[in-house]
């Protein structure tokens, strides 16, 4: 097993890749100082006879510094990611004109509802495909989540997309992918027996062939 | 409650033994000192299961094509023709963390720790309602009956997560468990009542039973723990039994609280689930911190540093931890701009943790460090705690947290804080307060080797399921080998599974240390640490009662390595200062 | 529905308690099979006294087109069938006979031998073999997986406890029967979403389901008069009554036809004996929607 | 403990307060949280989802409840009777105040209990005839946090039965007056609880 995330196709998932490392950085400086003085410290001082321990009730000023310097690096943190995470999660950051999906959950099945040439849901050309996504490359996708019965949880993992579908409400995800690939829709939260299992496939078409296989599945239901 | 009226204080604790039974004395005690180790013995049992049911899991991750050695024992229902079945595997998954978690990890933290220390440590006689600390450890025992019998009813253990999360948990026809998951949440209603009336005593005794002397700020750093804790406990654990109600009666008798088809709310689960759950975390984290930070002192011979901070930290988190609970609900579908909040709570949390990692290594700066067994799990719980810590930053993060949510990443982190931290802090404290509760040291050679043992093999199991996270392995699946993205991760598992199975072998080194040394250890003195804190200036094992005459406290609790003190490296709290030297009372 | 169950499972946790102190035993499964499948009993009967019931379900006007089972979704089972899925078996009519039609005595009868030996159920190339059958009430239904990958039984009956078992794996089998007659039990695979079968669970032994042409017979049945109902998924119920005297054969026909299409199928309804079944009129809130 | 108590007790010992008394009040801070618990929940529900809520009125008693809210705090105010009485080591006092806050929680028990019973055999709401727990999320809420209430109540009552039987025997006086204060203050709680729940209940 090679230590990477899986290669990226989304448009935000470049970001979120770009955070991940900069934690890593930062985290790891923090993990090296203290593993590395911990270390020096079991050697450095170890009990040796006739010495004795140097008596001290601590320092203020340490104290402060130790307390002031994280709370910094969280806060710019927190504003990167807040910032971020509005971009990806806020529904009133939804892109325009994007092509839209219906994703209804249930165990253990992605039922994939496509808008039809017309490309507009709740319409008679709308149909519906057993665990086949199909969409354009290039363009922004949203897809309603829905449940039948438990919670499932919507998880590409090259397009950095995860979000849970809940029984009883109806939850929009955008992504737009970057290139044309082909993925797995993974459930990430466990379903009950068949959870393990509850895979579909993701096609992500250059615009002209989307048409032509959604034109072809239209004749077909 | 009429046990609290009924109660005349104390009344149990007359140095009265030998007109106490046996069953009086040793089975259905008042006396902290055998509760807490009957909760021990208890834990200690619960840890074995807990594990055996990781290991079995670990099987399935690694060999999901080759049946189970020895699974012919199991019935058809669990073990199929050799194979562990799917709803099978969801049990352990389930009974794995339920265990580990309301069985195991926090009744040894606080049923054990919080009885055995806090009267010693605050040199009072005993509980201040030794009854009902008897009850809160007989309520767990039913608990942990109905907790195993759950595994042989018809349908199996329960199989939605130890988050338990509706509709799954709430829809028998979903799971095919039925039966099961009703007695879990029994035994859950049980655990906290238990909690619950244990929380009572030590945040009364707490208050109201410490030694003429023994200020707060003179307070050991284990009891600041215990007392934050028993609030934390006091205050969420009710929710969580409130919560329990509403799903028991979703299952059994057809309301629909957090079904939708019945105008229920799925989510309503989660926040109250996790409104207990994270302070849940901190109390499975916060005693750690205590032994920890006392074993530190006295292994280094030095006061805590920053002794103060460290209080104000733990008073902190317990404060924060009340309002972090949503980030574990990112990708819930909780409203987004409720996650920023979540987030900048979450981030400032770690602030404390943060501050407390730094005055342990501060405590060990230029000490005269001993490096004895419960030295090397103080040390390693702040190496292990500060890798769960900083991975817990990933997950703050909310736009890496959608990528990494329900991965391994979060098993990872969750065993460092869990494992690495808890336990490792566990082992550390029962090393460190065996001779007081037994009697007898426990061997240092093999205390040794259980320790680098864990330490090795346990990072060998841990650490690299932080890459099984960042290739996107989800958790509690069942067999990975189906996804394309989960290609070539085998072999990774196969030797966190094999590194598992030897983790499981190392238990057995501390078994056979723990329970030979019961019989056959050292005799152990009032003080083999040369600590400072009251329960080593009495004999080990304490007598019944604890003390003949209530010690008086002169001096902090961590006063080691004293300039004006010559003769030793230590300073018991309740030394008369003239006997040593003036100057020593003062700070 | 759940409260029910909730009934059922009281009497279980002692026996479960029970299991776990004595470390163990089978509380699984429901392997605690009351059929008291003594094998004797079936040869007790005497020629003499009994007679056959053999008939026909026929179907009149033109079978709807069996549409393809859309398997693309998922490839372990496409990969069963060159290109093509296979046929939808929901309405298997050929040479003017119903197939899948559930055949059993509903009035007249008082018990019967128990049941011997158990019924097989298969699950081949994401299908149920058989599609519609019966079992005798107590009487264990075997279980097993044909196929190298995961299937889940999920049986949502209202009169007995219901289950949703997995077999991951080829050559699994697991055994599970139901305690009382209940016509018809729905059962389904859900990650299979077309992968369903209909089991009668009916309290004596003389029941049957029509084969692939229509045909049926019942044997060994005591003379006398009973009423005999066909039930099929589609197009409802029918009952006829029939005199079987000893040692003859009793012909007997249903006639289904096309525009029956969409007729109410009676589902989960308890089977009392000696008793007006239409008296018993209950809406079932079972099935695959759930509660 | 027994002499640790009669030793001088610095002021940093601790509070001034008994030690059963601490122990109720942190007690009853459990029991708040889990209240809390049930009415959040109940907020939530009622409030935050589009499920049907009958009006006051409509299916709940509120004249019964209200003769009855009122019956619970009378024996609050009989409860401080008994233990003023205990205080001025009045014998005759503690018994009858004692027997009359036991009695006024009985009979608000038996109140509720008949309150129920029509409910579940008399009422009808929502097309169905009774009104049970399975009466839709309206049903389930009332019964799960009126019912608990009512179990707090009667673990009270069990409590004042016995304090009475002490009475009879003398227990309590000047220099017992203890046990009284703490199994008041349950009851006070148990009775202010119940203003809320009758409030956001029935009155809401």
């Amino acid at each position: 097993m090679d230590w990477a995330l899986p290669p990226n196709y989304s448009t935000f998932g470049v970001q979120i890749d770009q955070l991940f490392w900069i934690i890593f950085v930062i985290t790891g400086i923090a993990f090296v100082l203290v593993e590395a003085g911990l270390i020096l410290f079991i050697v450095k001082y170890r009990s040796r006879t006739g010495h004795k321990a140097y008596y001290t009730h601590g320092s203020n000023k340490l104290e402060i510094i130790w307390t002031v310097v994280p709370a910094l690096v969280f806060v710019v943190l927190g504003v990167y990611s807040a910032g971020l995470w509005a971009d990806i999660k806020n529904p009133s950051n939804m892109p325009e004109g994007a092509i839209e999906f219906e994703v209804r959950a249930k165990q253990f099945e992605w039922n994939i509802v496509y808008p039809g040439p017309d490309e507009i849901l709740g319409t008679g050309d709308d149909f519906e495909v057993l665990n086949q996504f199909h969409f354009p490359a290039g363009e922004p996708v949203i897809v309603y989540l829905e449940a039948e019965d438990v919670i499932h949880s919507f998880f590409i993992p090259e397009l950095r997309v995860k979000q849970d579908a809940v029984p009883g409400m109806r939850i929009p995800v955008w992504f737009d992918a970057t290139q044309t690939g082909e993925f797995e829709i993974a459930c990430a939260e466990l379903c009950g027996l068949g959870h393990y299992r509850m895979e579909a496939a993701v096609t992500v078409h250059e615009r002209a062939d989307f048409d032509a296989w959604q034109a072809s599945r239209a004749l077909a239901q | 409650m009429a046990t609290i009226v009924a109660e005349a204080p104390g009344q149990a604790t007359g140095h009265a033994e030998h007109e106490q039974s046996f069953l009086r004395k040793y089975i259905f005690s008042s006396d902290h000192k055998i509760i807490a180790i009957q909760f021990l013995f208890l834990t200690l049992f619960f840890l074995a299961v807990g594990g055996l049911l990781a290991m079995m899991m670990r099987y399935q991750i690694a060999w999901p094509d080759q049946p189970i050695p020895g699974g012919g024992i199991l019935p058809e229902s669990m073990v199929a023709s050799g194979y562990i079945l799917p709803e099978f595997y969801n049990a352990l998954v389930t009974m794995h963390g339920s265990i580990m978690v309301f069985l195991a990890i926090m009744p040894m933290l606080v049923g054990v720790y919080a009885n055995y220390l806090i009267p010693l440590q605050l040199g009072t006689h005993d509980m201040a309602f030794p009854r009902l600390n008897m009850y809160s450890f007989w309520l767990m025992v039913p608990a942990g009956i109905i907790t195993l019998a759950s595994f042989w009813v018809i349908g199996g253990a329960a199989g939605a997560g130890w988050t338990l999360y509706a509709p799954l948990s709430a829809r028998p026809d979903l799971t095919g468990v039925e039966l099961g998951q009703v007695m879990w949440l029994v035994a859950l209603i049980f655990i906290g009542l238990s909690s619950i009336l244990g929380s009572v005593n030590y945040i009364t005794t707490t208050i109201n039973m410490r030694a003429p002397g023994m200020t707060w700020f003179r307070m050991p750093l284990t009891i600041w723990a215990l007392f934050i804790t028993a609030i934390l406990a006091l205050l969420a654990m009710p929710v969580l039994s409130a919560a329990g109600i509403m799903l028991l009666f979703d299952q059994t008798l057809g309301t629909s609280f957090f079904l939708p088809e019945g105008g229920g709310q799925p989510l309503l689960w989660q926040h109250l689930f996790w409104f207990f759950g994270h302070p849940e975390v901190y109390i499975l984290i916060l005693p750690a911190m205590g032994f920890v930070s006392e074993i530190l002192a006295t292994g280094s011979r030095k006061p805590v540093f920053g002794y103060k901070a460290m209080v104000w930290a733990i008073v902190a988190i317990a404060f924060l931890g009340f309002i972090v609970w949503g980030h574990h609900m990112f990708m819930s579908g909780m409203n987004p701009t409720l996650g920023l909040s979540f987030t900048v709570s979450t981030l400032l949390i770690a602030v404390p943790s943060a501050i407390k990692t730094f005055n342990w290594m501060g405590t060990m700066w230029r000490g005269n460090l001993k490096l004895h067994t419960p030295m090397l799990f103080a040390i390693s719980f702040v190496a292990l705690f500060a890798i769960g810590g900083l991975s817990g930053v990933f997950m703050a993060a909310t736009p890496v947290d959608i990528y990494i949510h329900d991965t391994y990443f979060i098993v990872a982190h969750l065993h460092y804080v869990l494992f690495g931290g808890s336990l490792f802090a566990l082992f550390g404290a029962i090393y460190y307060w065996f001779p007081k509760m037994f009697g007898r040291m426990m061997s240092e050679k093999w205390g040794k080797v259980h320790f680098w043992t864990t330490f090795v093999l346990y990072n060998l199991v841990f650490f690299p399921m932080h890459g099984l996270g960042m290739v996107g392995m989800m958790r509690r699946i069942y067999d990975s080998t189906g996804y394309a993205h989960l290609e070539g991760i085998q072999d990774t598992n196969q030797l966190i599974t094999v590194a598992a199975f030897g983790l499981y072998l190392t238990g057995f080194i501390f078994a056979f240390n723990f329970f030979w040394s019961i019989f056959k250890g050292k005799k152990a003195s009032r003080n083999p640490w040369d600590a400072t804190t009251l329960e080593w200036q009495t004999p080990s094992p304490p007598k019944h009662g604890n003390w003949d005459e209530v010690p008086v406290v002169y001096h902090g609790p961590h006063e080691y390595s004293h300039p004006d003190v010559l003769d030793k490296d230590w300073l018991a709290q309740n030394e008369r200062p003239d006997v040593v030297s003036p100057a020593a009372g003062s700070h | 529905m759940r409260s029910y169950r909730w009934h059922k499972s009281v009497a279980l946790v002692a026996a479960g308690m029970v299991a776990a102190c004595g470390g163990g035993g089978d509380g699984g499964g429901g392997s605690d099979t009351a059929g008291g499948a003594a094998p004797e009993a079936a040869v007790q009967i005497d020629p003499a006294t009994v007679g056959t019931i053999s008939g026909m379900v026929n179907f009149a006007g033109e079978a709807p087109a069996m549409t393809p089972v859309d398997m693309s979704g998922e490839p372990d089972c496409a990969a069963g069938y060159g290109g093509d899925g296979p046929m939808s078996n929901t309405v298997l009519a050929s040479g003017g006979g119903l197939a899948n039609v559930f055949v059993y005595l509903s009035e007249g009868v008082s018990g019967g031998p128990a049941a011997s030996g158990s019924v097989p159920l298969n699950q081949e190339n994401c299908r149920y073999e058989p599609h519609v059958f019966g079992v005798q009430s107590g009487q264990d239904i075997a279980i097993t997986n044909s196929d190298n990958f995961l299937h889940n039984i999920n049986a949502s009956p209202t009169e007995n406890r219901g289950f949703n078992i997995s077999q991951p794996r080829a050559g699994i089998t697991s055994t599970q029967s139901f305690s009382v007659a209940e016509v018809m039990v729905p059962i389904r695979c859900d990650v299979h979403g077309w992968m369903n079968a209909y089991v009668g669970v009916v309290d004596h032994p003389y029941f049957a389901a029509s084969d692939a042409t229509g045909n049926f017979s019942i044997g060994n049945v005591p003379a006398g008069t009973y009423t005999v109902t066909a039930w099929h998924e589609e197009y409802g119920t029918m009952t006829t009554s029939v005199t079987v005297t000893a040692q003859s054969t009793a012909e007997i026909a249903f006639d289904y036809s096309a525009d029956m299409a969409g007729a109410e199928v009676p589902m989960n309804e308890p089977l009392v004996l000696h008793h007006e079944s239409d008296g018993i009129h209950r809406v079932s809130l079972n099935g695959a929607a759930g509660r | 403990m027994a002499h640790a108590a009669t030793a001088a007790r610095p002021p940093e010992r601790g509070l001034d307060v008994y030690t059963q008394k601490v122990g109720m009040w942190v007690f009853l801070c459990s029991e708040v949280m889990f209240f809390a618990g049930l009415i959040g929940s109940y907020v939530v529900l009622r409030f935050g989802a589009s499920s049907s809520w009958a009006e006051p009125n409509e299916v709940l008693n509120v004249t019964v409840t209200a003769i009855n809210t009122f019956i619970l705090i009378c024996s609050s105010v009989t409860m401080v009777k008994a233990f003023a009485a205990a205080e001025a080591g009045d014998q005759k006092g503690i018994k009858t105040y004692l027997l009359a806050t036991t009695a006024l929680g009985a009979l608000f028990l038996g109140v509720q209990v008949y309150e129920y019973y029509e409910l579940i055999f008399h009422q009808s709401w929502a097309g169905s005839h009774g009104f049970t727990p399975q009466a839709g999320l309206y049903g389930a809420t009332f019964f799960t946090m009126t019912g608990f209430h009512g179990f707090h109540v009667l673990l009270g009552v069990i409590c004042l039965g016995w304090a009475t039987i002490r009475a009879y025997q003398g227990h309590w006086g000047a220099d017992n007056t203890h046990g009284l204060e703490v199994l008041g203050l349950y009851w006070h709680f148990v009775d202010l609880v119940w203003i809320i729940l009758f409030t956001i209940v029935y009155l809401i």
